[in-house]
């Protein structure tokens, strides 16, 4: 049955030994792609003709940022499945992805400062994309204040499922509203990542690395969500063998 | 039609067990409530006797096992249960910025009502002065006057309310209480000291106590 | 059916509070509580008096400046006055009265706001003209700027009220609130000093009030809902 | 495809943006590394954690049964 296979799949001990599995497919996915996609990109796509070698931010400013907001969405996700259904894996989830969608967020904040700096002259300009990326960072900061300050874990949980999906209802209106706040203060200068037409030979290697990005992702994400399970769940048996077993 | 019995059940609680911040509380916790029937709830302090009246509310969520009101199980009966619920917590839910008089209204009395009831626990001539001028025994009043009020629902949930009492006092509540169950209602209420009331049953937390909190378990909870 | 006698379900006749009851004894309290509230608006006023003493007297510098200033004191005033909009009633236990009520929690925290508002956001936008006069702004803004922050302050204390429901059983919360509720408070700020600045600059403003609007109705639809999620959640500590 | 620089020097040079390509990529690289191994320290404090909660309960049992037979041989 339907119902059996979602509780099951909810079981800490379940996903903890299943996802153990996948552990070391996921880690050597993503070391090579992020290798591969890294080198490609750094030594063999071609120069950007508008920006010169500084574009090469590009292979790990956008796929962070990529999933810095999708990350946000996953988190918001897993927890109305646990307000919803008080699933603890979902929690568990939700808590691990918390900090690390705040240091992809971060991650697209510096390097995205940093390649400003030869394309506009500044470290840091109110771009409308920057500025959301800030203010996506400050959500996230508030889930983890949150989930810092409420004492009881179970409370924590709720409050930072239902913070996060407050947010999440905000995020496109706070995208948009940026996005107007821009345009309507500055005349369209150059943006960082130009959608329109990206030439093949920046695009594969620039996938390479966005899907490199996705599994390592997933990898910190199961890792984090498992010792988060361990910590939880440290009385019972299960989690006392593993603990002691595997030293 | 089958003879109706004198006193029928309205809240069951079977097999309840309360766990807090991941520590089990009592286990195997079964009591049944009938209408014009009183429970003392007694155990030590942090034996979980608080957290039970909050779970009974529907305040704390952290529980196993079942509970019924009026046949209907928690949480789907929690709405209908509240519309016959007075409960009085630790926290007497008395505003001090406000005067007695305002705080009855607040909770839907009228302004004769509320006059009444203060009038019973003592407090006229109070009605008009605001409640952080007052002693803790005096506000501890305030907040017992609810059960005054004409139309006081029919089951009470009280975290020990006869601290801060005088003599007098508990004395009067006792009255109230044991009017209120002849007229049907049932009371639920946690207290140290003895009562002397007709029908009273007692349950003592102490003996649903898990033995060793910190024991490894076997099983395993996949919904919180 | 076992062997017990079951009470038949029905329903109590509860003498419940209707919400005129309700909103005018949370008046009251607003009025007895002045202190709480004011404070941070009168704290608020008194920066923006300071601030051309900071920037210097020149008129167009300060006319300039005066749009943003205004509304960034008009969300630090609503915000600052917002953590003690359930912290005395958590620690009473009116709150937890207030969730055993048999109506929805959505018209008490409904009204809780709607307070909030007519105690912080109306004496905002009624002063506001003296602010502007205090910062030069051109005439052309004054009446978008008060009928934007008529509109613009009810929605950040909806907003709000979910913010100082998650953290009202946090014990010291100190900037906590703040840093959960600003970015949430961002749309509003950057639509309200856009109406401001484009009347001031002469084009029309009523696309950013109407922006505003059905940011309002919004916040007056979901907030509440989030709010009163957020106290059972609180509470259940 | 083929490599675009004519040199690792000015591999590494990178016509001057180099600074600012090498800073992106090492502190990207840092703070994903960071990431991995975070996990690994709170595993090793679990563990800690959880030998110390056995100790006390060990501790705990051999206490009650040493006045169990106190009790028993008055």
């Amino acid at each position: 049955m339907a119902w059996q296979w979602f509780h099951r799949l909810g079981s800490p001990r379940w996903f903890y030994q299943k996802t153990g599995a996948w552990l070391p497919w996921l880690a050597l996915a993503s070391a090579v792609l992020l290798i591969v996609g890294s080198i490609w990109g750094l030594g063999f796509a071609p120069e950007d003709a508008k920006q010169g070698n500084s574009y090469r931010i590009i292979f790990v400013h956008v796929p962070a940022a990529f999933l810095a907001l999708a990350g946000y969405y996953l988190m918001a996700v897993s927890g109305a499945i646990g307000l919803i259904w008080k699933m603890k894996l979902a929690f568990a989830v939700m808590r691990a992805a918390a900090p690390i969608g705040a240091v992809l967020t971060f991650i697209a904040l510096f390097t995205g400062a940093i390649w400003g700096k030869p394309t506009w002259g500044a470290y840091w300009v109110w771009d409308a994309r920057i500025t959301s990326m800030l203010i996506l960072l400050f959500l996230y900061i508030g889930v983890m204040a949150l989930s810092q300050a409420v004492n009881r874990e179970q409370v924590a949980d709720r409050a930072c499922a239902l913070l996060a999906l407050v947010g999440t209802v905000n995020i496109p209106i706070i995208y948009k509203s940026v996005d107007w706040w821009f345009t309507l203060h500055q005349p369209a200068t150059l943006r960082l990542t130009e959608a329109s037409s990206i030439d093949p030979s920046m695009f594969y290697p620039l996938l390479t690395v966005i899907i490199g990005f996705y599994c390592m992702y997933a990898w910190t994400l199961l890792t984090h969500t498992r010792t988060l399970l361990l910590r939880r769940e440290i009385r019972t048996k299960w989690v006392q063998q593993v603990l002691t077993e595997g030293k | 039609m089958p003879v109706t019995p004198k006193f029928p059940v309205v809240l069951q609680v079977r097999d309840l067990a309360c766990d807090r911040d991941g520590r089990r509380l009592f286990e195997g916790l079964d009591f049944s409530l009938c209408t014009g029937t009183a429970i003392q709830i007694k155990g030590s302090n942090g034996a979980g006797k608080t957290t039970l009246l909050r779970t009974l509310i529907g305040t704390a969520s952290d529980f196993r096992g079942e509970i019924l009101w009026c046949g209907s199980p928690f949480p789907g009966a929690l709405p209908v249960l509240r519309e016959s619920l007075l409960y009085i917590g630790h926290q007497g839910g008395v505003r001090d910025s406000l005067t007695p008089l305002e705080n009855l209204i607040w909770y839907g009395a009228t302004r004769e009502s509320a006059l009444w009831a203060l009038d019973c626990v003592d407090l006229s001539g109070f009605e008009g002065s605001l409640c952080h001028g007052l002693s803790a025994g005096e506000n501890r009043r305030v907040a017992l006057a609810r059960l005054f009020l004409p139309q006081a629902p029919s089951l009470w949930i009280l975290d020990e309310p006869f601290t801060a009492l005088d003599a007098v006092g508990v004395a009067t509540l006792e009255q109230q209480m044991a009017a209120h169950l002849h007229s049907g209602g049932s009371i639920l209420l946690t207290s140290h000291q003895p009562l002397s009331l007709g029908r009273l049953a007692s349950v003592d937390l102490s003996d649903f106590m898990v033995d060793e909190p910190l024991v490894a378990m076997e099983a395993e909870h996949v919904f919180s | 059916m076992s062997s017990v006698d079951i009470h038949p379900l029905v329903s109590g006749a509860r003498a419940v509070p209707d919400f005129a009851t309700f909103l005018r004894i949370e008046m009251l309290l607003a009025l007895r509580r002045r202190a709480d509230i004011a404070n941070p608006l009168l704290f608020f006023v008194s920066v923006l008096a300071l601030l051309p003493l900071g920037l210097g007297p020149e008129p167009e510098l300060l006319a300039n400046v005066a749009p943003g200033m205004i509304w960034v004191m008009a969300l630090l005033a609503t915000l600052l006055s917002q953590e003690s909009l359930l912290r005395s009633d958590f620690e009473n236990g009116t709150l937890e009265q207030l969730t055993l009520l048999p109506q929805p929690l959505y018209f008490a925290v409904l009204a809780k706001s709607l307070v909030h508002w007519i105690a912080t956001g109306l004496p905002l936008a009624l002063l506001s003209p003296l602010l502007a006069v205090m910062l030069n702004l051109p005439g052309e803004g004054y009446l978008c700027l008060f009928v934007s922050l008529l509109m613009g302050t009810a929605s950040l204390s909806l907003i709000g009220a979910i913010g100082a429901a998650l953290t009202v059983a946090v014990r010291r919360p100190g900037l906590l609130l703040a840093l959960i509720v600003m970015p949430l408070y961002v749309p509003v700020l950057i639509f309200g000093t856009g109406a401001v600045q484009a009347a001031i600059d002469g084009y029309a403003y009523s696309a950013q009030l109407a922006i505003l609007a059905a940011l309002l109705a919004a916040a007056a639809a979901l907030a509440p809902l989030a709010t009163a999620v957020a106290v059972r959640i609180s509470l259940d500590n | 495809m083929q490599f675009q620089f004519s040199s690792f020097a000015d591999f590494l040079m990178m016509d001057g943006h180099g600074i600012y390509v090498w800073i992106s990529y090492a502190v990207t690289f840092a703070a994903l590394t960071a990431l991995a191994l975070y996990p690994w320290i709170t595993r090793r404090r679990i563990q800690r954690e959880l030998q110390r909660q056995q100790r006390i309960v060990q501790r705990r049992r051999k206490v009650t049964k040493e006045r169990m037979a106190v009790v028993e041989s008055a």
